[in-house]
């Protein structure tokens, strides 16, 4: 039965409108996210240009796997590959990662009042999202959730540190995990809340900006409190839609840098010949195409089957989000070499790539963890076979 | 053409395939089956094959998309990659005349004359005309325009001199494609070849048996010394070889559809070796349990998985932008050089008995995986090699200079 | 202290005498076993040339690491390999794989008599000894022993199968491990009792004979027992020689294979270059040296280890057979295919190489058994300082 | 050249560097130590790692094996050889004037006048003169036969015109190592180029700090506006300067012994990462219990031994057979990849910490590992790129063909 899951049937299946979605997305982004928009969003402490993303708002990106009643347009979530492909092609960062998952958290574990709150505002694009998951440990997995929430008269007293908040800074409000008593819960907390509690990271991938947060003695009010779904559930798909939107990012941002790559090649003489030409560089460049290649599949593959049930959906991200981490760490890798000197410059774009890959393959687990889930997804272990014959 | 079928239909198709393969998948034979065509070696190899790929036509599973007029099914294509995958599923084993089907056969009904298409399509889908390649000789592996060997016109004749080598069948073959010199005075090694469609049961025609790494036969060098074939055996026009020949590699490298379908070669997969690795012990614990043997086998899956899943999105063409032609052109590069490390990371599962071969009555699966790693080359090497196929994509699909 | 290991001074001492030998062997290998003479053993039943085996007897290769007092040279385990590496390059088998094996056995387990008796024969080349303690699950563990030893009123009765028993049709004597009550013990079988219960293996390298021995309902008398020493300790001897002939042997081999490919490359052209001109082929020539080159010191290094206290001398061998495993079996799949067509015929000379690296990576531990060893022996799991944290 | 030092003399010698490293070690910086001498980008660096070279070659630990009569020690490499390992096993600073020390002072040695070794060597011994290198041009990465830059006789001055780039210590060195084509009407690339020492601190030479991938500051571009320096500069005759600067290749890629010692860069141990890894959690257990993990570290472990014995084993020529150059030839492009795959993997240990750079207070050693691999392309790059480096291996140690 388990090495049968290896051998279930795989399919890609996109609509016209998500291709359609992806074209406009890539053509939008070319334009506006161009080397020289990134390089200035490096600099400004927001990173980000808050007239393009209110642009992506009004062409409904904010909202694309959000339900029509909170304003969205109800696509499934496999459709947020679509755009998130072309951002990582582009370079482009901007809230959207955050506020896309913390509205999908919102969706799996929210009640209704929390749900009518801020689902429309961030569609809207006038309100940021963040979720606040991971911890100073650095661990990829979901359990054990060290911060930990008591309860009091009025609601809930916190302890503990959150790390990598993405645009913390920013957001009107963010999710934090907590463990209460022998439970994980999710709380909603308000960006009031948190001044005074949040220090910006120093990020190798300096597209982005993420925050460490300080929750110690943080009371919250009961209504904090997620109880729209089980939290752990809720926890279980915002990794999911992570590593699509990760997979993604990194799919968009291997080609980027193949492409980058390739007309480096296609410019540079040395010895008098195109430096394209000489199978040492030549050679890595179509094996790296050809993971790209790979990858790109595996990713459509896992927007495809995201809603399908348990283990396939998880087995399909999880293939993606390793052979493109792996991909794309190895595509700016090579980039950087085949560069030259030039590559070792700041100057250089090849830079941009290689920092944000960085990101891509250590958030929300790297190739090698998510190699270890999916073989005991495939094949538990010990098999039952394997004990029989002991 | 018929028009597309709904998914409806094709399901039905999809299961009525499945029954038949069911019902009349040969028996596994006693000895062992070859991995590939290239492979095949002895005459009960060849018989059974044979009988095989006329059972297959005859129920109308393959040639489906060739024309009627030629004994094709006149179908849309995706009949065809549901019985390839359905065949795949069922590891029945592979078509025989494989190089008619996949490469003379297209190059024929793309070029060929009206009376070449009757006189041959019909023969080599019913597996009763088994064709061979000429391409290769023992001077230019790679260089395939350097040919050297010579056929000059004489009424209503061509007569042939020189050697061609590595021809796979070449001892069950009828006929040969192959590249010959018909003027040696063009100003590059490109003009002057032709293209022939020639007889091998002719006087003057030796094939010599070549022994694999394996141990065992499957290729022949073939000599033909004054050799005479009807003029009737050009295919296209004479000194416009080069231009057929890169026809015939374009089908053969998968950069152009049209094949008759079937499998080329009972395909390995992962599972397969999973399952290996689930019954053989590595050091007293079934090796499924090592957790860096379980990183690797996942590793392969995702390849495998990536690669079958670039198949289907070719499907969509907006799915394949910017380079439509990097899934074609990569295909067997990839899935060969994944097939050479595959087999080598099986026979390395196996402990002390990875040194078993093929006849030990105690080797795993009777050292089949022993033996693919070997035959696993013939593709890696064989039909361009992995070096050739990364210039090739590297400059038509990526656009890098020449070296 | 574990992490301290990797930071023990290494070295590497060659007395004259050691270099000497390496040179005349290699000498008289290049003469007496070149590819034609290889290849006239391939058919032959014994797998072997008699009058050459008994030169080396003459030459005192069967007594290197023999002491005086059996006949033999008295030098260090270690210079074995100045003759196992040559016969490597050159892809020469005989019985001294066998014999060398068996005589250091005897030497570590065996009594007075079982010495007295055996070892002065084995090194005059007068008789052949082998081992059998490889067992049908083809695990590389000393530990379990299958095969079983019931005390019997004259000596002991066997049950069980062994697996790769070099050159036990001509051998003299074979040595067997099994497990007595509790205990490994290793036993001295005739080679008369083993009539009817050999038989010969389907190897993949077929310079190598080796068979598979039946010892049901063997009966042997008491003095079969190898009671001069500890059974175990002498088990683990005996690995660390295999260790070290088998990680000598795959250097030669890697060696042989390198510069039978580099001819190639250096004669064959195609589009009118020489073939070793491309860089498609030069680099991974380039890598295989540089492997083959961190192998042979890593080689050296173990043979002038051998004899250093544990863990220090099974690091440098384990790391010595890995490296030269992987490299040798990288090397031969190179040659293949960079030999093209001709490489895939059994006539091209790269498929004898590429046999006998398979039977060199598997015997006695492949690269990924002996890196889980060293692992255990560098780092061992879990570490005090791991637990503690925790 | 005294005598070769026996064991004992020796092991005495070694124990009273060890205690003299254990006293007069510079304190750790506040500020985070540069990788390489290529990474030097502030005045507080250079002037810290000067002050540390001095200390060094005052104690006599530097140019050990130099002649006594400009400053060196006159004595057996075998001494030089203890310092340098026991630096490295104390991890103290690396010489900052490496260029001088390792590549120009060994070509001045070899081929300058005895004035110009009287007036270059003991300054530079000193680090009272930085040197630093000027081959490589804007357009002319890897081919410096290809060297644009020009210089004109006039009178006992050459005029220099061009650039220089890539110049590590640009901002801080004396002078400069340069090729510039005094004759352009030479049959090929190779003729008309000429050696120089020259003097940066003169006018119409402007340096402009290039900012690296880390963001920090380290080489320079080096304008030459029509420079006026000596023409005692010149290093060997005029015209003859690729022969020179072939002999300080030969020293730069270690195929040629003669350099005044000291540590290149602050190596990376295997060690350190195992350190790591046993301290950093991966999914809430220390990396190192993870199998995968220890498999890896093993095969960089017994890699970086197995280069390391190299280094051993070329002190007994018969173990050297039948590739003597290939250790010291192909020691550069081993080591710098391995550092490059080992500080990428060590990055990866991380977790989600993976993503903290230098001077965020929670990254694990301050992100030394995260920009240590960003600084690793330096010298998978400088000084000959790896894939140069194979070419050259290939060409010169294996024999084969040029590409």
């Amino acid at each position: 039965m388990h090495a049968a899951t290896l051998e279930t049937p795989v399919e890609i299946a996109y609509s016209e409108e998500e291709t359609l979605l992806m074209m406009s997305a890539s053509e939008l982004l070319a334009k506006h996210s161009d080397f020289a928009a990134v390089r200035r969003n490096l600099a400004s402490e927001s990173g980000f240009d808050a007239a393009l993303y209110q642009q992506m708002a009004e062409l409904g990106w904010l909202g694309l796997a959000v339900p029509a009643a909170h304003g969205g347009a109800g696509l499934p979530v496999g459709a947020l590959a679509s755009v998130a492909e072309p951002m990582g092609r582009h370079l482009f960062a901007s809230p959207f990662l955050a506020s896309t998952l913390a509205s999908q958290l919102l969706l799996a574990a929210g009640n209704s009042a929390q749900q009518t709150t801020w689902l429309p505002k961030i569609v809207r694009g006038e309100a940021i999202g963040s979720i606040a998951i991971t911890e100073p440990s650095g661990s990829y997995e979901i359990e054990p959730v060290s911060t930990q929430a008591v309860e009091t008269a009025s609601g809930f007293c916190l302890a503990g540190k959150k790390c990598f908040v993405l645009d913390a800074a920013q957001a009107a409000f963010v999710i934090v995990s907590a463990r209460l008593l022998d439970r994980s819960v999710l709380l909603l907390v308000d960006a009031a809340q948190l001044s005074g509690r949040i220090r910006r990271e120093v990020l190798i991938d300096e597209t982005r900006r993420s925050y460490r947060l300080d929750l110690h003695d943080l009371t919250l009010p009961r209504s904090a409190l997620l109880d729209g779904g089980d939290a752990p559930a809720g926890l279980a798909h915002l990794h999911r839609v992570a590593w699509l939107l990760l997979a993604a990012d990194a799919c968009g941002g291997a080609e980027g840098v193949l492409q980058l790559t390739l007309d480096y090649l296609k410019t540079r003489k040395q010895f008098g010949k195109l430096i394209g030409g000489y199978q040492a560089l030549k050679h890595p460049m179509v094996e790296i195409m050809s993971a790209i290649e790979q990858g790109r599949s595996l990713l459509y593959h896992a927007a495809t089957a995201f809603d399908r049930a348990q283990p396939e959906a998880e087995i399909a991200l999880r293939m993606a989000k390793a052979q493109l981490g792996d991909t794309y760490a190895h595509a700016v890798d090579r980039s950087i070499q085949f560069h030259g000197a030039i590559g070792f410059t700041y100057e250089c774009h090849a830079q941009l790539f290689f920092r944000r890959a960085q990101w891509a393959q250590h958030s929300f687990g790297d190739s090698l963890h998510h190699r270890r889930h999916l073989g005991t997804l495939l094949w538990p272990q010990p098999t039952a076979a394997a004990s029989q014959a002991r | 053409m018929t028009a597309l079928p709904s998914t409806e239909e094709l399901a039905a198709f999809r299961t009525e395939v499945r029954q038949w393969l069911a019902k009349n998948a040969p028996p596994k034979p006693k000895w062992k089956l070859p991995d590939s065509f290239m492979e095949v070696g002895t005459d009960e190899e060849f018989e059974y094959l044979q009988k095989w790929q006329r059972k297959v036509y005859e129920a109308g599973y393959l040639g489906m998309t060739w024309p009627k007029e030629y004994g094709g099914g006149g179908k849309v294509a995706v009949y065809q990659h549901v019985v390839d995958s359905e065949m795949a599923r069922a590891r029945v084993p592979f078509m025989v005349n494989l190089i008619g089907l996949f490469w003379a056969g297209p190059t024929i009904l793309r070029l060929g004359s009206e009376a070449q298409k009757q006189r041959y399509i019909p023969k080599l889908l019913r597996a009763e005309e088994i064709w061979c390649q000429g391409f290769s000789e023992p001077e230019n592996g790679s260089d395939l325009a350097n040919a050297q060997m010579t056929a000059v016109r004489e009424g209503d004749e061509y007569v042939l001199h020189g050697t061609k080598v590595w021809t796979s069948l070449g001892a069950y073959a009828h006929h040969m494609i192959l590249l010959a010199r018909t003027d040696k005075s063009g100003p590059t090694k490109y003009n002057g070849l032709s293209f022939f469609l020639a007889p091998m049961r002719v006087p003057n025609v030796e094939t010599t048996p070549i022994r694999k790494m394996t141990g065992e036969h499957g290729f022949t060098e073939t000599r033909f010394d004054g050799a005479r074939i009807p003029a009737s055996c050009l295919l296209g026009e004479e000194g416009q070889g080069w231009n057929v020949a890169l026809t015939t590699l374009a089908f053969e490298r998968g950069a152009e559809g049209g094949q008759a379908g079937g499998l080329a070669m009972v395909p390995l997969r992962v599972s397969q070796v999973v399952e290996m690795a689930q019954t053989v012990t590595r050091d007293g614990r079934p090796a499924i349990e090592d957790p860096v043997v379980r990183d690797r086998l996942v590793q392969f899956a995702i390849e495998e998985r990536g690669m079958e899943l670039c198949i289907h999105r070719m499907r969509t063409p907006a799915l394949t932008q910017p380079r439509p032609f990097a899934v074609p052109m990569m295909a067997k590069l990839v899935m060969s050089e994944a097939r050479r490390r595959l087999c080598a990371f099986a026979v390395s599962l196996q402990g002390e008995n990875a040194k078993l071969y093929c006849g030990d009555p105690d080797a795993y699966l009777d050292g089949d995986f022993q033996r693919a790693y070997m035959n696993a080359f013939s593709a890696t090497i064989g039909g361009g090699s992995s070096q050739i196929q990364m210039n090739i994509i590297g400059e038509r699909v990526l656009g890098l200079a020449k070296g």
